[in-house]
């Protein structure tokens, strides 16, 4: 009998997303998306998502612009040195996208209680916030050993966590960076907080080759559901190491965002025309593509 | 054993292999010294790999709890420490450097463990922490190390126990170290146990499994050669032997396969003359 | 401000360097653009960097939250983005390569930090979350972020308000992300914070501290050359402007330091002419 | 002004630890000990310390047998190929010493607990153990969120954290390896769970050198109380890629710890000889120290 391989195309990578499931996009505020999986779903016109998200940004500002999304649990949903989100913005004010705020680090342990199926993340500081007044999933309690007052703060429980990485083999191994930054580690934390967990990576090894660095292996196969190859999967966002942020594309679509009617053309012009995630590549040229590349000089 | 054309550790990794499914994955911790690092290390591995080999090529193994699916004709010997560049350097899949590492063992990323105690009872509760009332020892041992999350986080867990001798297999342990099923299937529940609990007691002699309903452990077979009186006299609660199924003896071609391609430099287990 | 001999975003580096104590731990994240930019990343770091020059030679500064003590002659412009390779290169003392990192925000290893929010109000709760009710607001806007811990865990908040004007300077929030004094000192103990809060709120006219007993920001000092009505007109709440100091403008040994040693490049903040 | 150094001699370090406090020491079972720095307390004769630990081993057993331990909260004492911990056997089965049980993850969380400020560890799998039996610092409560039976775990809240490690400078900045594995780990998570931190190290480097990867400083200098140089600092323990467990001198000294006598002529022989580290050092010899010594080719 052989291994099987878990490799599987973006559009039945997407499907496994189903409406009204809850859904984490790994990467980390402007850093290493999923886009080319958040375009994708886009296309498919899933509905009524509820992102679970520690830091947000260009990822579920899209998801929200085309209408996939009713809910969303956060700290933050904006585009750092590119503006606000300008489609979360217009949701949340006309009432038509649910808001559930939480606290930086505490929307980052609610993975890790989802990690270790502890079914509530004790948090001490709550008290006076507006997050415990709106956010009524954050339950009050006494501690049990101090007496003081706590806040029982919901596990993350994504239905679906998906993120983008460099490198995996098709049974599923995923190989991180060396020196890692707070995007690469949330990714690892949102891939162990979750039982289906889909990995697009810029380029599928061989078993052979991942096997050089079990070290840099944070995603064992064990843990991986599919794994799709999707150059460029994060554009227009950066992946440390390999490519650059295209600001000018990053521009191009806070502007669009400024209005649901500019907004409608680009996801008419940028994202629904045939060809899907290759058609994307091939309307950004080659030219544009390979000026984001980061080289060095092999070992 | 000596008559028979295999060792009682290749009839049991082979029954073990035969009891994990394609996709499960299977944890082992390292033990050092003699029988225990063969029924807790050796025999585990040896199963796990063989499943491998056969009919379960998805299967994951976790040597040491953090070598994941090691290459094992890379392996010359047991390893015998968990954590020095040696067992560093054996090529894997993947390795855990960090705690909490890339498995999620309280989501039930663990489908069977191994483990093992100086005392296991008939509930299926195993200790690993002394002998005699716990406040005043007559023999202090190691302490529960994992063998509570053994017991409750993994899906499954094979109680490994070398040596089949009365002061072994006790109407209850003095310290529960890792939970049976106290009260059945029921009792685990009242005890908030959602998930897990034994499944074999592998003994040189014999392998139990339990009835949940009643907690209670039962002869699934008796190894061959082995005379049911002997399985009686050695363990300290009262079992049924009427009617007990030999072990299976693995197949001439089971034995090939363990032999040449699983643990071609008898590495992990004893192996009978060819 | 054309007519001193100094910038007001020197002036304000200045004061808050002197409000440092040694061997303390100071945190900036890391904003971009314009005004924001300048009053909670650029003022911050030369703030921190002049302090260590000067008086404070083992204050910590934890750059963006993860670049420990970056070597400042290598800063040529404030870094744009948190996660990149440019500010991951950036030479400097430690990393934080995951979280939970190397200092533990929870435990209090972070003495101040510098916070700003889209309104203020005079118990010090700052709001970057919405204007209007929170269920149907006039304006979303990013969220909570780290305030929350900012307020609390942090020991204690420079508020860092980079327009001073009566719709930013409220009577009470719209909403709170970052907790001040309501009910003064006691109202913080009783929802059960231990720990933090603001100190001061600085902003291009003036720096105001809080009455904790009576949980009331009021004025601590006005900047050289700002009209006391120009302050009472740009606070939506009410202050007392009699009696209260200037600002302490810095001495030319002191621009000298800031200008010459800690932003050679000019790269943190606007400096006056020489 | 100048920066502060935390160089430290061994002797003053030791002193930071006092009479009756709970102390943790690096490392994970058999590995990467910070043993000289528990034979120096031996010789300062610290008594009723309270050990917390994950997974301890001869450190335990030393002090044990030294007389400076009257309580130890952990998951596991023995010296794994070595054999049983005979000090602790004897000391728990005489009665002179507390044995607090905890499970061997839930004893690493209750650092994460520390590290966190939170007040307890949630707990869901407890139920039916020896450890909650005669634990009566696990207090039972009823999940705030599920109504499930929980356990209230209590943090470790060391007084005082030692660990040993490869380098490290004047001002305290430490650090790790590269490739680490579960003893390097448990490390930084015990560093970030006290405020009181010593750390031994092979080699004090300067400031410059550090900088050179800021990625592997684990602990940096604002969390590190003291840094002491203390070459073959784990001895006889190993340390990863620098010098191998000395199998004999561990060999000697679980064959001394079988009786009280035997032990007590250890420490007469081994520990208390004048000339402290460095004499202990000299007894050993050069010819043993190189041959522990793992080498490889500069990069």
């Amino acid at each position: 009998m052989g291994r099987t391989s878990k490799l599987t195309s973006l559009q039945e990578a997407a499907a496994i997303v189903k409406d009204g499931q809850r859904l984490t996009l790994g990467g980390f505020a402007i850093y290493q998306r999923p886009m080319a999986f958040a375009r994708e779903l886009v296309r498919q016109g899933r509905r009524d998502l509820t992102i679970v998200g520690v830091v947000n940004a260009i990822e579920a500002d899209l998801l929200i612009g085309a209408g996939c999304v009713s809910r969303i649990e956060t700290s933050y949903v904006g585009l750092e040195k590119f503006g606000l989100a300008r489609n979360f913005r217009r949701a949340a004010e006309a009432g038509t996208l649910d808001t559930v705020d939480y606290p930086e680090l505490i929307a980052w342990d609610r993975f890790r209680a989802s990690q270790e199926g502890i079914p509530f993340w004790p948090c001490t500081f709550l008290g006076g916030s507006g997050i415990v007044e709106y956010n009524k999933d954050i339950v009050p309690f006494d501690c049990p050993v101090t007496g003081a007052r706590l806040w029982a703060v919901p596990p993350a429980a994504p239905d679906v966590v998906v993120v983008h990485a460099v490198m995996g083999d098709e049974y599923g191994n995923v190989a991180f960076h060396d020196r890692k930054m707070l995007p690469q580690s949330v990714d690892i934390t949102h891939t162990r907080s979750c039982d289906t967990i889909i990995v697009t990576v810029e380029k599928i090894v061989s078993g052979r080759e991942m096997r050089k660095r079990p070290d840099l292996v944070e995603i064992p196969a064990l843990r991986t559901t599919h794994i799709v190859e999707v150059p460029f999967g994060a554009h227009p966002t950066s992946l440390l190491g390999i490519y650059d942020c295209d600001e000018d594309a990053f521009r191009d679509y806070a502007t669009a965002s400024g209005t649901p009617e500019t907004f409608a053309d680009y996801l008419d012009s940028t994202v629904h025309p045939p060809g899907g995630h290759a058609g994307y590549l091939e309307a950004l040229g080659v030219e544009r593509l390979l000026a984001l590349r980061n080289v060095e000089l092999p070992a | 054993m000596s008559t028979l054309p295999y060792t009682i550790e290749e009839l049991i990794t082979v029954v073990l292999a035969k009891s994990f499914k394609d996709g499960e994955v299977g944890f082992t911790g390292l033990a050092t010294g003699g029988a225990a690092a063969l029924y807790i290390t050796g025999i585990p591995l040896a199963a796990m790999e063989f499943a491998r080999q056969t009919h379960a090529p998805n299967l994951t193994i976790l040597l040491a709890g953090w070598s994941i699916n090691p290459v094992f004709s890379e392996i010359r010997e047991l390893p015998s420490a968990e954590f020095d560049s040696g067992l560093q350097n054996l090529p894997c899949e993947a390795q855990m450097e960090t705690y909490p590492g890339p498995y999620a063992v309280r989501r039930g990323d663990v489908d069977f463990g191994f483990g093992s105690g100086v005392q296991v009872d008939r509930a299926g509760n195993i200790n690993s922490t002394c002998v005699g009332d716990f406040n005043k020892p007559k023999v202090r041992l190691v302490g529960s190390i994992l063998l509570p999350e053994h017991m409750t986080c993994f899906r499954r867990e094979y109680i490994m126990m070398p040596h089949h001798e009365v002061r072994s297999f006790v109407e209850k342990v003095d310290y529960v170290s890792g939970v049976g099923y106290p009260g059945g299937d029921a009792g685990r529940q009242a005890l908030g146990l959602t998930m897990g609990g034994p499944e074999w007691i592998v003994t040189p002699k014999c392998i139990f499994e339990f009835d949940r309903a009643a907690g209670q452990a039962r002869l699934r077979s008796i190894h061959p050669g082995i005379d049911p009186h002997d399985v009686l006299n050695s363990t300290g609660f009262a079992i049924d032997t009427d009617g007990i199924p030999t072990t299976q003896a693995p197949t001439t071609e089971e034995l090939a396969i363990l032999r040449r391609k699983v643990d071609p430099h008898h590495a992990l287990i004893p192996h009978g003359g060819e």
